[in-house]
C-alpha cells in the first residue's frame, strides 16, 4: 500500500478508468453524438495524463501543459466539425444512428 | 505529506470523474450523457487546478464546458426529440466493448503499476514546491515565442486549423 | 533439253487456274470453257512433244547404250531447310514421268472437252474449269517431281484439287461430306508419307530422287542398322511413305473415301478418281522402286495389301447398284492389281517385269477406265440417275455410248486384243513368276472383274427397258461428250500393241514383251467364263439374280454395305475421336484448366469479399480491432520482456 | 536519335495518336484519314526497312544487329533505349505493319467511339513495334506492358459477348505472366555482368555469358513461363479463347496476329539466347507442355461451335507449335518457328477479319446457325477457304512452309523423346484438317441455313482491301519462302552458336 501522498498514480488511475469508459462507449454506442461524447472522454483522459506527467516528472517545464492546451483547441475544432457533419447527416438520413449510414460504405 | 483537505478533494473529484464517465457512456438518454460529460470535464478541470495549472483549468472550463458542451447540446436538441432514448445495445457489441475496455484498461493499469516511475512516491505538495509557479506572462511567452521550447508555429497552425474549422463547419452544415 | 517446254507444261495450267479463278466471275461460260480447253490442249501438245522427244528422238541425253536416262531438266531451289535438305521445284524426265505426262494431259484434255457438254448447264462452270486446271497443274507437278518433297507438295495440292472438285456441288450435303471425307482420309495417309519423308531424309540427308534411287545401298548404309520395333528404319520409312500411297490410291483400309468421292461431277471422277490421282500411289512406289528393292519386306507388305484390296473391292463391286460406285470399286481393285504387280517385281524375275507391267496397266487402265467413267457420265446425263435399276436396254437408244462402253468393259476384262489383255497378262505372268499363290489369287480377281463389269454392262444396256423411256427418251450425248468416248475407245483398242516394254522399264533398259501362253490362256478362259456367267444371269430379265441374292442375304448385304468399313470408320471417328476424345478434351479445358484459372480469380475474390468486412468503414469496429491489437502487442511485449 | 529509322516505328503511332487527338469525335472521315495515312506510312517504312536491311546484309554487313542505337534514359540502373534489328525483328515488324494496316481497314466502321478505339489501337501498335525494335530488356518489357494494357479497354469497351469477363481474364492472366517475366528479367539484370557493370542490353548480356547456370534454371523457367503465357502455352492458354471470342475484329487480328508473337519472340530472344545452359537442360519440360498445346488445341477446336473459339483454339495449337519448335533448339526448327509466327500471324489475322465481317452481317458466330454462305457471299467464302487452307498447311500458302520447316528441323534430334513429340506434333496437321474442313463445310458449303442470310451482301471495298493485303502476304510467303528462310537462318546463327557453346 502506498502512502497517502497524492502520487502520480492517483491521477493516472482515474484517467485510465475514464479512458476505458470512453472506449466502451465508443465501441458500443450507436448514436453519433454519444460516440462523440465517448471520444471526448478519451481525449480528456489523455489530456489529464499529459498534465500529470508534466507535473510529476518534469515540474520545471511546461510542454505537457502546452500540449494539452493545443489538444483542447484541436478538440474544440474537431467537435465543431463533427457536429456540423452530424447535423448534415441528420438532414440527409433523418437520424444519427451510425447503422443507418452505410451509403458511403465500400 | 499532503493535506487532508487536498486528499478529500481528490477523492471526491476522482469518484465523480469515474462515476460520471461511466454514466456518460451508459446513459440511454443522450442529453443526460452530455450532462454527465460536462461533469467529467469539470472534474478534470478541478484536477488541473489541484495540479497547479490554473490557466489550463480555466481554459478547460471555458472551452469545453462553455463552448463544446453548448455545441453538443445544440446538436442534440436539433437532432433528437426530447424523449428519445437510444435502443438496446446488441449483446455481442456490448461484450466486445466490455472486453476491449476491460482488457485495455487492465493492460494500462498493469503497465502503470509495474512502471518504475509509479514507485517514486513523491507527494503533490513536494512537486508543487519543486516547480516554479506558472505565470500568465510565461505562458504567453511560451506560446508566442520562437526560441527553443516556444510554440509560435504550432500556435499559428492551430489558429489556421480553427479558421479552417470555422469555414468547414459553415460549409458542411450549410443548408443546400 | 530445252527448258521452255517443261516450264510451259507446268505454267499453262496454273496460269489457267489463276485466270479462270480470279477472272472467271467476269467471263462468259463459253469464254471460260474455250480458254480451259485451249490451255489444256496446248499443254497436251507440249507434253506429247516432250514425251515423244524423250522416247523417240534417240538423243544421247535421253538414251545411252540403249538405256533410257533419267534427267533433271531443271531444278530450282524452293526452300532450303538445311544445307543438304533442300526442297527444289524441278522437272524430272524419265520413262515413267514421260508416260504419265502423256496419260495426264490426254485424259485431262478429254475431260475438259467432255465437261463442256456435261457441265453445260451447271452453275459455277468457270470455277469448274479453274479447278480442273489446278488439278492438272498439281498432277503434272507431282509426276515430274525431282525430289520427294516436291512430290509431297504436289501430293497435297492434288488432294486439295480433289477436295474442291468432289465438293463442286457444294450445296449438296452429301457432296460436302464426301469431299471432307476424301480430304481427311488422304490427309491421314499423308501423315504417314510425311513421317516417312522425315525418317528417310534424316538418314539419307537428301530429298532428291536421283540421289536416293541411284545408290539405294548407301541409303541403307546411312541408317547405320538402326531399327525400330524389330524392323529397320528404312523399312519403316518406306512403309510409311507407302501409307501415303495407300491413301491416295485407296488401298485397304484407307479406301473408304473413293466410293464417296463419286459425289463429284462424273468427268472429275474419270479424271481424278479413275485415271490420274488415284494412281499416284502406284507412281510413288514406282518412283522409289530401287529403294524398295533394298527392303523386300516393304514390297511384301505392298503385295499383301494390294492382294487383299483387289479381292475385297472386286467382291464389293459385284453387289453395288450405283454404276459409279461399281466403277469406283473396280478402280480400287485395278490399282491394287498394279500394286501387287509392283510388289512382286524383282530384277531377277524377268528383269522386274512386274514393274513394267504395272506401269503398262497404269497406262491402259487410265484410258479404259476414263472411257468407262465418261460413258457412265453419258448414261447419267441421259437417265438422270446413277443406279442401273433406272437403266436397262439402253443399247438401242445410245449406240455410241453402248459400243464404247462395251470396248471399255472388254478391255478391263482382259479380252484380246483390247488393251487390258496385254497389260493384265504381263502382270499375272509377273505374279506367277514370283509365287504361284499371287498369280492364282489375282487371276481369280481378274475373273471377278470381268464378271462385275459385264454384270453392269448387261444390266445397263440389256436386261429390260425402263418404262420411263417413253416419257423421256434417252439419247446419245452431244459431240463434245461423244468425241472423247470415241477417242478413248480407239486408244483402248490399240494401246495393247504399244511396245511398252521397250519404253518403260525399271532401269531404263528395254524389255521385250512376250506373251506367256499358259498365263494368257488361263486368264482369257477365266475372263470369258466370267463374262458368260454374267450374260447368263443378266442379259435378259429373269429371277436368277434375285434368287441368288435371297440365297445369301447376309453376304449380299455385307458386300452391298462394303463390309461395313464406313460404319467402322464412323464409329471410330465420330464416337471415339469426336465424342470421346475431342469432347472430353474440350470439357477438360473448360471445366478443369479454365476452371482452375477462374478458380484463382474466384479464390481471390472470395477472400476479398470475406475480409472486406474488416474494411467496413465502421470506426467503431476499427477501434475495437485497434484496441485488441494494442492489447495483444502489449501482451507480446510483456512476454518478451519477462 | 531521329536519324535512326527504327525509332520512327514508335514515333509514327504516337503521331497517329496525336493526329487522332486533333480529330473531332464525330468526324469519321478525319479519323479514317489519319489512320490510313499513318498505317500506310508504317507499312511503307517496314518495306523500306526490309529492303534496306537486306541490302546491307547483301553488302556484307555481318553485325548481329543493324541500325543499332542507344540512349540512356535512367542512369542509376543503366536503363537505355537501345534499339536494333536482326532479320527476325525485321520480319516481325513487317508482319506487324501488315496487320496494323489490314486492321485499320477491318475496323473501318467501328462503333461506338471510333476515335477512342483508334487511340488505343495506336497505343497497342506503339507497344508492339517498340517491343520488336528494343534490344534493352527493360525497354522491351516496358513496351510489352504498353501493348498489353490497351487490350483491356479495347475488349472491355468494343467487344462482344461477355466482354468484361474476358477482358479482365485476359488482362489478369497476361499480367500474371508478366509478373513472372519481370522477376526473370530482374534476375537476368542482376546477374548480367560483374559488379558495377550490370546491363540490360541483350547483346551485352549474351556476350558476357555471366549468368550462373544454377540461376539460369530459375530464370529460364520464369521468363519462359512469362512469355509462354502470351504465347498461349498449355495450361496458361485459357485467356485466348475467351479473349479472342470477345474482342472486336481488329483487336483479335492484332492480338492473335502480333501480340501472341511477342511471346514466341521473347522466348527465344531472352529465355533461350540469354540463358543457353538452362535452355539446353530444361527444354524438355516445356517441350512436353507445348507438345500438349499443339495436339490439345487442335482437338479442342474440333468440337467448338463458335467461329472465334475454333480459331482461338487453333491459335493455341499453332502458337504451341511455335514454342515447340523454338525449344527444339536446332536452327531449322527455330527458323520454322519464326516462319510459323509469320504465317500464323497473317492467317489468323485473316481469319479474324473474315469472322468479324461474317459476324457483322449474320450477327451470329455459331456455325450451327449458318450454312451455305459461299453462295451468298462468295468473296468472303473464298477468302475464308484460303485462310483455312493456309491453316491446314496447303502448299503454296504460308502454313505449309512453316510446318514443314518445323518438322524437318525438329526431326534432327535422334532421341526417342524428341522424335515422339515431333510425331505427335505432325498428327496435328490431320486434326487441323478435320476442324478446318468441318467449319468450311458447315459455314460455307451445304444448303443455306437461315432464310434471312439470303439478303446479305458480299464484301465492301475496304474489306476486300484488308483481306487482299493479308492473302497476298500469305501466298507470297507460301510461294517464295526461301529469301525469308535465309534471312531468318542467318539471324539465328549467333543464337545457335551460344547454345552449342553452352552445351559443351
Amino acid at each position: 500500500m502506498y502512502s497517502m501522498d497524492l502520487g502520480i498514480l492517483w491521477y493516472l488511475v482515474p484517467s485510465v478508468l475514464m479512458f476505458a469508459c470512453g472506449v466502451y462507449g465508443f465501441v458500443t454506442r450507436k448514436n453519433l453524438i454519444a460516440i462523440l461524447v465517448s471520444l471526448e472522454l478519451m481525449l480528456n483522459a489523455a489530456d489529464l495524463n499529459f498534465v500529470a506527467f508534466n507535473r510529476y516528472l518534469f515540474p520545471g517545464q511546461m510542454e505537457g501543459m502546452v500540449f494539452t492546451l493545443f489538444a483542447i483547441a484541436i478538440a474544440a475544432a474537431e467537435t465543431a466539425i463533427a457536429i456540423a457533419i452530424i447535423i448534415n447527416v441528420y438532414r440527409a438520413v433523418g437520424n444519427t444512428d451510425i447503422n443507418e449510414i452505410s451509403k458511403m460504405k465500400f | 505529506m499532503d493535506s487532508v483537505g487536498n486528499i478529500i478533494l481528490y477523492f471526491v473529484v476522482a469518484i465523480c470523474m469515474v462515476v460520471f464517465s461511466f454514466m456518460a457512456v451508459t446513459s440511454r438518454k443522450i442529453l443526460r450523457a452530455a450532462t454527465y460529460l460536462l461533469f467529467v470535464l469539470i472534474s478534470t478541470a478541478v484536477f488541473y487546478f489541484q495540479l497547479g495549472y490554473q490557466f489550463l483549468g480555466a481554459v478547460q472550463i471555458a472551452v469545453y464546458a462553455g463552448g463544446i458542451m453548448v455545441l453538443f447540446v445544440f446538436s442534440i436538441l436539433l437532432t433528437h426529440k426530447p424523449d428519445d432514448t437510444s435502443g438496446q445495445i446488441e449483446s455481442h457489441r456490448r461484450i466486445a466493448g466490455v472486453c476491449a475496455s476491460v482488457l485495455g484498461g487492465a493492460a494500462l493499469l498493469f503497465a502503470l503499476f509495474t512502471m518504475p516511475v509509479a514507485a517514486s512516491g513523491c507527494s503533490l505538495a513536494e512537486v508543487l514546491a519543486a516547480g516554479p509557479d506558472i505565470t500568465m506572462k510565461e505562458i504567453g511567452h511560451t506560446l508566442l515565442g520562437t526560441d527553443k521550447f516556444r510554440y509560435l508555429l504550432p500556435f499559428e497552425a492551430v489558429s489556421v486549423l480553427l479558421l479552417a474549422c470555422i469555414i468547414g463547419g459553415v460549409v458542411v452544415a450549410r443548408k443546400r | 533439253m530445252d527448258i521452255t517446254l517443261p516450264i510451259l507444261i507446268l505454267a499453262i495450267p496454273i496460269s489457267m487456274f489463276l485466270i479462270l479463278g480470279i477472272g472467271g466471275v467476269k467471263m462468259s461460260r463459253k469464254m471460260a470453257g474455250v480458254l480451259g480447253i485451249l490451255g489444256m490442249g496446248t499443254t497436251m501438245a507440249l507434253a506429247y512433244t516432250v514425251a515423244f522427244t524423250y522416247f523417240f528422238s534417240g538423243d544421247s541425253a535421253f538414251i545411252v547404250d540403249g538405256i533410257r536416262q533419267q534427267l533433271q531438266v531443271f531444278d530450282v531451289t524452293w526452300l532450303a531447310f538445311t544445307e543438304k535438305l533442300v526442297v527444289s521445284i524441278g522437272f524430272l524426265l524419265d520413262p515413267i514421268s514421260a508416260m504419265m505426262l502423256v496419260v495426264i494431259t490426254t485424259i485431262s484434255f478429254m475431260v475438259h472437252l467432255y465437261s463442256w457438254g456435261y457441265m453445260e448447264h451447271e452453275p459455277g462452270f468457270q470455277r469448274y474449269y479453274a479447278f480442273l486446271s489446278l488439278f492438272s497443274f498439281s498432277m503434272l507437278g507431282l509426276v515430274v517431281a525431282t525430289n520427294i518433297f516436291q512430290m509431297y507438295i504436289f501430293w497435297e495440292l492434288v488432294g486439295v484439287s480433289s477436295y474442291l472438285l468432289i465438293g463442286f456441288f457444294y450445296k449438296l450435303p452429301s457432296a460436302v461430306s464426301a469431299s471432307k471425307k476424301a480430304f481427311i482420309v488422304t490427309r491421314f495417309a499423308d501423315l504417314g508419307f510425311l513421317i516417312g519423308i522425315l525418317v528417310l531424309s534424316f538418314y539419307t540427308n537428301t530429298f532428291n530422287f536421283a540421289a536416293l534411287t541411284s545408290d539405294p545401298a548407301s541409303a541403307l548404309a546411312s541408317t547405320g542398322g538402326a531399327t525400330f520395333m524389330g524392323a529397320s528404319v528404312l523399312t519403316w520409312a518406306l512403309v510409311l511413305i507407302y501409307v501415303g500411297g495407300m491413301g491416295k490410291s485407296a488401298m485397304m483400309p484407307l479406301h473408304i473415301w473413293l466410293p464417296d468421292a463419286m459425289e463429284g461431277p462424273t468427268p472429275v471422277s474419270a479424271l481424278i478418281h479413275a485415271a490420274t490421282m488415284v494412281v499416284a500411289g502406284v507412281y510413288l512406289v514406282a518412283r522409289m522402286f530401287p529403294l524398295y528393292l533394298v527392303e523386300e519386306s516393304a514390297l511384301t507388305f505392298i503385295t499383301c495389301v494390294g492382294a487383299i484390296t483387289a479381292f475385297y473391292a472386286a467382291v464389293v463391286a459385284c453387289c453395288q447398284i450405283d454404276i459409279k460406285r461399281i466403277l469406283a470399286f473396280s478402280t480400287i481393285s485395278q490399282i491394287a492389281f498394279m500394286m501387287v504387280a509392283l510388289g512382286v517385281a524383282r530384277p531377277e524375275l524377268h528383269d522386274a517385269m512386274g514393274y513394267m507391267s504395272s506401269m503398262f496397266h497404269l497406262f491402259t487402265h487410265a484410258m479404259f477406265k476414263a472411257l468407262l467413267f465418261l460413258g457412265a457420265g453419258a448414261l447419267i446425263h441421259a437417265v438422270h440417275s446413277n443406279n442401273y435399276t433406272e437403266m436397262g436396254g439402253l443399247r438401242k437408244y445410245m449406240p455410241i455410248t453402248h459400243w464404247t462402253f462395251l470396248i471399255g468393259c472388254l478391255a478391263i476384262a482382259g479380252i484380246w486384243p483390247f488393251a487390258g489383255f496385254f497389260s493384265k497378262d504381263e502382270m499375272l505372268a509377273a505374279m506367277f513368276a514370283n509365287n504361284w499363290i499371287w498369280g492364282a489369287w489375282m487371276t481369280m480377281v481378274a475373273g471377278l472383274t470381268a464378271f462385275y463389269m459385264f454384270r453392269m454392262y448387261f444390266m445397263v444396256f440389256w436386261w429390260e427397258e425402263n418404262p420411263h423411256y417413253k416419257e423421256h427418251k434417252p439419247h446419245d450425248a452431244p459431240w463434245q461428250m461423244s468425241l472423247p468416248l470415241i477417242v478413248l475407245a480407239t486408244v483402248s483398242c490399240v494401246a495393247g500393241f504399244i511396245p511398252f516394254g521397250e519404253l518403260v522399264t525399271w532401269n531404263g533398259a528395254p524389255y521385250h514383251i512376250h506373251i506367256d501362253p499358259v498365263v494368257a490362256t488361263t486368264s482369257l478362259v477365266v475372263a470369258v467364263c466370267a463374262i458368260g456367267l454374267a450374260a447368263w444371269l443378266y442379259m435378259k430379265k429373269n429371277s436368277k439374280p434375285a434368287a441368288m441374292k435371297n440365297a445369301m442375304p447376309t453376304l449380299w448385304k455385307a458386300a452391298n454395305r462394303r463390309f461395313y468399313w464406313d460404319e467402322i470408320y464412323m464409329f471410330i471417328t465420330h464416337k471415339i475421336i469426336f465424342n470421346i476424345i475431342c469432347k472430353s478434351i474440350a470439357w477438360f479445358d473448360r471445366h478443369i484448366i479454365d476452371a482452375t484459372m477462374d478458380g484463382f480469380a474466384k479464390v481471390t475474390q472470395r477472400t476479398s469479399v470475406a475480409i472486406k468486412g474488416m474494411q467496413s468503414g465502421s470506426i467503431q469496429a476499427y477501434v475495437l480491432w485497434y484496441f485488441f491489437g494494442a492489447v495483444l502487442l502489449a501482451l507480446v511485449t510483456w512476454i518478451c520482456l519477462l | 536519335m531521329f536519324g535512326n529509322i527504327l525509332i520512327w516505328f514508335v514515333i509514327i503511332p504516337i503521331i497517329m495518336m496525336a493526329g487522332l487527338g486533333i480529330c473531332r469525335n464525330s468526324s469519321m472521315n478525319a479519323i479514317r484519314t489519319v489512320m490510313t495515312v499513318c498505317s500506310t506510312a508504317l507499312l511503307g517504312l517496314a518495306v523500306w526497312l526490309c529492303v534496306w536491311f537486306l541490302d546491307l546484309r547483301a553488302a556484307g554487313d555481318t553485325a548481329e544487329m543493324l541500325f543499332t542505337g542507344s540512349w540512356m534514359w535512367y542512369e542509376p540502373l543503366n536503363i537505355q533505349l537501345a534499339i536494333g534489328v536482326d532479320g527476325i525483328s525485321v520480319l516481325m515488324i513487317m508482319l506487324s505493319a501488315i496487320i496494323v494496316f489490314a486492321g485499320v481497314f477491318a475496323s473501318w466502321k467501328i462503333n461506338p467511339l471510333p476515335k477512342n478505339f483508334f487511340l488505343w489501337f495506336a497505343l497497342l501498335s506503339t507497344g508492339v513495334f517498340g517491343f520488336f525494335i528494343s534490344i534493352d530488356i527493360f525497354t522491351m518489357f516496358m513496351f510489352y506492358e504498353v501493348a498489353l494494357i490497351p487490350m483491356y479497354l479495347l475488349i472491355g469497351v468494343w467487344g462482344t459477348g461477355k466482354k468484361e469477363y474476358s477482358a479482365m481474364k485476359l488482362t489478369l492472366m497476361l499480367m500474371g505472366g508478366s509478373a513472372f517475366l519481370m522477376l526473370g528479367l530482374l534476375g537476368i539484370y542482376w546477374h548480367s555482368g560483374p559488379e558495377g557493370q550490370l546491363t540490360w542490353n541483350i547483346l551485352e548480356i549474351a556476350h558476357n555469358g555471366h549468368i550462373d547456370p544454377s540461376w539460369q534454371r530459375l530464370l529460364f523457367c520464369l521468363t519462359f513461363v512469362g512469355f509462354g503465357v502470351l504465347g498461349a502455352m498449355f495450361p496458361f492458354h485459357t485467356w485466348s479463347p475467351d479473349g479472342h471470342a470477345s474482342a472486336p475484329t481488329a483487336v483479335s487480328m492484332l492480338h492473335a496476329g502480333v501480340l501472341m508473337k511477342l511471346g514466341g519472340y521473347g522466348c527465344f530472344r531472352i529465355a533461350i539466347y540469354l540463358l543457353p545452359q538452362a535452355a539446353n537442360e530444361l527444354a524438355w519440360i516445356f517441350i512436353i507442355l507445348t507438345g500438349i498445346s499443339v495436339v490439345y488445341g487442335a482437338f479442342s477446336a474440333c468440337v467448338q461451335t463458335d467461329l472465334k473459339y475454333i480459331n482461338a483454339y487453333s491459335s493455341v495449337s499453332h502458337c504451341g507449335m511455335v514454342l515447340f519448335a523454338i525449344l527444339m533448339l536446332t536452327q531449322t526448327a527455330m527458323t520454322g518457328a519464326i516462319l510459323q509466327m509469320l504465317s500464323h500471324g497473317l492467317m489468323t489475322a485473316l481469319f479474324f477479319a473474315l469472322i468479324g465481317m461474317i459476324y457483322g452481317r449474320t450477327h451470329t458466330r455459331d456455325i450451327r446457325q449458318m450454312g451455305g454462305l459461299m453462295k451468298i457471299m462468295p468473296y468472303l467464302g473464298v477468302c475464308y477457304m484460303i485462310a483455312g487452307f493456309a491453316s491446314l498447311g496447303l502448299p503454296g500458302l504460308s502454313g505449309f512452309v512453316a510446318e514443314m520447316t518445323i518438322f524437318v528441323g525438329s526431326f534432327e534430334h535422334t532421341d526417342m523423346f524428341h522424335r515422339s513429340f515431333v510425331i505427335a506434333g505432325t498428327c496435328s496437321i490431320v486434326i487441323t484438317a478435320v476442324y478446318i474442313l468441318r467449319v468450311v463445310g458447315k459455314l460455307l458449303l451445304g444448303p443455306v441455313q437461315d432464310e434471312h442470310h439470303l439478303q446479305l451482301t458480299d464484301a465492301t471495298w475496304f474489306e476486300r482491301f484488308s483481306t487482299v493485303t493479308l492473302i497476298v502476304a500469305i501466298a507470297g510467303i507460301g510461294c517464295f519462302p526461301n529469301w525469308i528462310n535465309e534471312t531468318i537462318q542467318h539471324s539465328f546463327v549467333p543464337i545457335i552458336n551460344t547454345l552449342t557453346q553452352a552445351a559443351i
